[in-house]
């Protein structure tokens, strides 16, 4: 069996963050995604991000992805791309699957960062095609260069939803309308304003009642709820479509933290099910760490700054930083972690993640 | 009529309303507006966000600590000159000209789409809720490398539009 | 004062739930202890088999009747079961396995069952192609499959409708005796429940559950893995073994062939190929005694998925989606189920050791251990599996 | 419905124009793009059918993880289209539950 000092497990913005620090510090690092690129959600992220200079606001996601993806090539990170990791075996030993081939990979330290899936929500209708993630047609558009359709309700009045809504307009659909069930846009509202002004409805205190069409998309029917959710009747509107994206929450992606055996804690605001971690990003089982959106779903932002933190812990736990480095490095993103969890948007998420660190008995 | 208001605001519609914007520490007083090219900054809710900040040469716009504070624009620094428009992730920093001649002020907002008017297009100006609300002729189209595919608009408007349009109708691909 | 039941069976896995199920057809009113949920230890975590060909001669009896009552099962208990005779197949790949497999098929016939040997044009028309020639087949049509998992769920729902309470999350702490005599269960909640008879049900937990009165019952748990595979169409044969599995009951030491043969066999894996309902392919089997531990390992899934490719190579290219493993509880002196009452103390009964069949046997056991509760006496005779056998000598 | 030009991302980079085989009739595609791509780009928005209620289905998630989209791909069925690579000469059939359509006499 190969050994090697750390396996990172996806290749998103997490994953690359905390290869690049890891290996920064001198690890031996072996970074993997079952991807053909990598690099995650960042790629679709053509949108310029929020934050400060330090969290490189300002700068769109596509080009935080190709700096990263410099970055970890210039620290050494081993890259292996198509490559799924099929199971957690015990020792911290990873099993692999490449081309048909499988192999064994043990490491001394791992850190997870597989991301997360988007939620579903079933309506009368939502099996049929047309109707899909907000996600997969952002990564249609704007890594595929392909339309999902000409005309697209979306569901869901987050950021995902405002942004996916803004990126179809730029890559030529006509969004109809977005349809928020809450009574108030959840996503910044600078987002919410920037699809108004390109003439988007945004129906809040709405719902999509049903998906109608033979063989696939072709009309929505939708209504206004009241405040235990029931549809109020009189109000539907119809809608000619072809497509219905659902922009309605992430969660997890956390098999392989389940397999590993670490201990989780059941957060809604974040997602759900998610490994209890410590400051430093370390799970229940000594060795493992999780960064990203399957720490708790977050954003781009924060996913590569618990990498970072999640790496560089990591590379002191195997002696590659001292103590004294490795806790300054780790203090700057601290900081930086902090920065974007405060204010009306971040504070929930503050909250969560302090109630992890309770779990884990260090909050 | 309290009623109607609840309805109202950016949490609600995605627009702000006029009581937050005027309550908003980016958004200039009405006085300031004839004394020439200012900048006009629509962010109303405490993002984690300072590009603005950086981006100002005149050191304008005022964040600091924490970044969730909304950016507090000093009217007597800027000069009109524009270079925080592109920079704002949230697409809320517009400039207004009110100077511009006697019944027409000119508007610069950021615009991403295809395809790009073109210098003395007349298109339709849109206000902050997508309805075409006047005539505006573009006076320019300011693409630099450093705006990063952000291009930036002028169109010129009837002079009692300048404080709604925010934008241009889109034309078909 | 404690709440009181006729029976407490502990153990809420199919073995336990068949017991309730029948003692509360008989009506008596019974309690499950379940130290987890339903279906949580060993039942989920197999491949649902009834593939009465494998059985120890002196099993097959009860194996056949078990067989019999799933067959109403579906309807009697108001859930489909997925119980279907499929058949199975009995696969010699090696040549030592032929003579094996024709001394087996002799027994079946003689035991008056409808098992068929392939002849050759059967034996080169397998599907497949270019499939590692088989060298002989035992076909036994009225085999059968379940869905273990909706049976267990099955057994706990009927049972619960005639009246029988299931706790679950109630793991045991004692059991209460007075003058060799069952009196109460105590949980680990402090909770005490009189019952007058226990029956442990607790499969590869029996060891413990019976040194919690002084029995030393020979059951350890065997880690069983397996591979789930995405759905295909329906195969003709869905229900593939490997004459492997009669190497023990005939005292033959199983040779490997060649390196890998090696391994396998050191690694106890036989072939048990099943395709289920929706056309899911479960693919076992592995056993190793190594105790409590349910992880699976790298090495025992790839020698699986290799062995699976001598048979049907045609697998190559379908996905495997999952791997599990379970603990099969088994017997250590003779690998046959232990049923029934225990002399050296009135009122306990045992229903476990059942290895891996215990899906298979469930019903049968259910309704034996009903029987001699209820009426002292059982249909079919149980002498060969008491616990007593193990401390008469012949 | 392909994005030749984009506001931010400018024109589209493709590799080799290639071409598939979709039901019987040639689809255009770029080497290396998901087949999935080249099937909406040409207007196909039914993939499959599913085994009981034969209804049709699509792209769902574009990332390989729900298996929607699955077909039959050089006589292999359950291919995520999303993320199986299009290559010139590749055969694709719609799937009919488990498998090809089930020609009934």
């Amino acid at each position: 069996m190969k050994n090697t000092d750390m396996v990172v497990v996806g290749g998103g913005a997490a994953g690359m963050a905390a290869s690049i620090e890891a290996a920064c510090a001198g690890a031996e690092v072996v970074l993997i995604d079952e991807n053909e690129r990598p690099g995650g959600q960042l790629f679709k992220q053509i949108h310029k991000f929020f934050g400060s200079e330090v969290h490189r606001a300002g700068i769109r996601g596509i080009h935080i992805g190709r700096d990263l993806l410099k970055e970890a090539e210039e620290a050494g990170v081993q890259v292996r791309l198509n490559t799924v990791v099929y199971g957690f075996f015990p020792d911290k030993c990873l099993g692999l699957m490449c081309n048909q081939h499988t192999e064994e990979l043990q490491a001394k330290m791992i850190i997870l960062a597989t991301g997360a899936s988007e939620n579903v929500l079933a309506f009368p209708g939502w099996t049929l095609p047309g109707v899909m993630g907000a996600g997969a047609a952002q990564t249609l558009i704007n890594i595929h260069r392909v339309l999902p359709g000409r005309s697209v309700l979306m569901v869901g009045a987050g950021n995902v939803g405002l942004i996916v809504s803004y990126q179809l307009l730029q890559a030529g659909a006509e969004v109809v309308a977005v349809v928020e069930g809450l009574p108030t846009i959840s996503g910044y509202g600078v987002h919410a304003s920037k699809i108004r002004r390109a003439g988007v409805p945004i129906f809040t205190g709405h719902t999509i009642l049903r998906a109608e069409g033979k063989e696939s998309v072709e009309r929505v029917v939708i209504a206004a709820v009241d405040k235990s959710w029931q549809p109020l009747a009189g109000t539907e509107k119809a809608f000619e479509v072809d497509t219905v994206c659902l922009a309605v929450g992430l969660s997890p992606l956390a098999e392989l933290a389940w397999m590993a055996g670490c201990q989780f804690i059941y957060i809604p605001e974040i997602g759900g099910w998610v490994p209890v971690h410590d400051e430093n990003m370390e799970t229940s089982v000594p060795g493992i760490y999780v960064a990203g959106d399957l720490a708790g779903i977050e954003e781009a932002s924060t996913a590569m700054e618990e990498g970072r933190l999640a790496g560089l812990a990591a590379a002191e736990a195997l002696g590659c930083l001292s103590s004294k480095d490795g806790r300054a490095r780790k203090a700057e993103v601290w900081e930086r972690l902090a920065a974007l969890r405060i204010g009306s948007f971040g504070h929930g998420r503050a909250l969560a993640m302090e109630k992890i660190l309770r779990a884990k008995g260090v909050g | 009529m309290k009623k109607a208001r609840a309805r109202e605001g950016i949490r609600t519609t995605g627009i702000p309303s006029k009581e937050e914007l005027e309550a908003s520490p980016g958004y200039p007083k009405s006085d300031c507006l004839a004394r020439g090219p200012i900048v006009v900054i629509e962010c109303v809710q405490d993002i984690p966000c300072n590009p603005c900040e950086g981006a100002c040469p005149s050191g304008a716009i005022k964040v600091g600590n924490p970044i969730t504070n909304l950016p507090v624009f000093d009217v007597e620094k800027c000069d009109g000159c524009g270079t925080c428009i592109p920079i704002c992730p949230g697409q809320a920093i517009f400039r207004v000209d009110m100077t511009y001649q006697t019944d027409e002020a000119t508007v610069s907002f950021p615009y991403e789409f295809l395809p790009l008017p073109k210098k003395g297009d007349v298109v339709q100006g849109i206000d902050r809720a997508g309805g075409a609300v006047c005539e505006a002729e573009v006076l320019r189209v300011q693409q630099p490398k450093g705006f990063d595919h952000t291009a930036v608009i002028t169109v010129i408007v009837p002079k009692n539009m300048a404080m709604e349009v925010r934008s241009i109708k889109r034309a078909k691909r | 004062m404690p709440k009181t039941f006729d029976v407490g069976i502990i153990g809420g896995g199919i073995i336990g739930c068949a017991v309730a199920y029948y003692l509360s057809k008989a009506g008596v009113s019974v309690v499950v202890f379940e130290k987890d949920h339903i279906c949580s230890g060993t039942s989920n975590a197999n491949q649902g088999g009834i593939a009465v060909q494998l059985f120890d001669p002196k099993t097959i009896p009860l194996a056949l009747a078990s067989s019999e009552l799933f067959s109403e099962l579906s309807n009697e208990l108001e859930l489909d079961l997925e119980y279907r005779r499929s058949g199975t197949l009995n696969v010699a790949l090696h040549a030592y396995q032929v003579p094996l497999l024709k001394r087996r098929y002799d027994e079946l016939i003689q035991m008056g069952m409808d098992v068929r040997l392939w002849n050759d044009h059967q034996l080169r028309s397998f599907p497949g192609g270019d499939a590692k020639p088989f060298l002989a087949v035992c076909e036994s049509p009225h085999d059968a499959q379940v869905n273990p998992l909706k049976a267990t769920y099955a057994f706990a729902l009927g049972a619960k409708r005639l009246g029988a309470r299931i706790m679950l999350h109630a793991p045991v702490a004692q059991m209460k005796t007075d003058q060799k005599t069952i009196r109460s269960i105590i949980l680990k909640n402090g909770e005490e429940i009189a019952c007058g008879r226990v029956v442990c049900a607790a499969g590869a937990w029996s060891k413990e559950i019976g040194r919690g009165v002084g029995l030393d019952v020979p059951v350890e748990p065997q880690r069983g893995q397996l591979i789930i595979t995405e759905q295909v169409p329906r195969s003709e044969y869905p229900y593939i073994l490997d004459a492997d599995y009669l190497t023990s009951a005939y005292g033959i030491k199983p040779e490997g062939e060649d390196e890998a043969a090696r391994m396998r066999l050191k690694m106890g894996i036989g072939a048990s190929f099943a395709q289920e309902l929706p056309g899911n392919w479960t693919i076992g089997a592995s056993r190793d005694l190594v105790g409590f531990v349910k992880t699976n390992s790298p090495e025992v899934l790839k020698a699986l998925a290799k062995y699976l490719l001598e048979f049907m190579p045609w697998m190559k290219r379908i996905n495997c989606i999952r791997f599990i493993a379970g603990y099969r509880p088994y017997c250590i002196k003779d690998g046959r189920p232990i049923l029934g009452r225990v002399l050296d103390l009135s009122g306990f009964y045992l229903a476990t050791g059942h290895g891996g069949e215990g899906v298979a046997l469930a019903p049968i056991t259910g309704k034996l251990v009903a029987e001699e509760i209820t009426t002292g006496k059982t249909s079919l005779p149980i002498d060969d599996f008491r616990f007593d056998r193990f401390f008469c000598s012949h | 419905m392909r994005i030749d030009d984009h506001p931010i991302l400018g024109k589209a980079e493709r590799g080799r124009s290639i071409t598939l085989t979709v039901d019987g009739s040639p689809v255009e595609a770029f080497e290396g793009e998901p087949i999935a791509v080249a099937l909406m780009a040409s207007g196909h928005r039914v993939f499959r059918y599913t085994t009981k209620q034969k209804g049709p289905r699509g792209v769902f998630c574009a990332l390989g993880r729900c298996t929607d989209c699955i077909m039959i791909v050089d006589g292999q069925a359950n291919v995520r289209t999303c993320v199986t690579p299009a290559r010139d000469g590749m055969v694709i059939e719609k799937q009919f539950g488990r498998g090809p359509r089930e020609e009934k006499g």
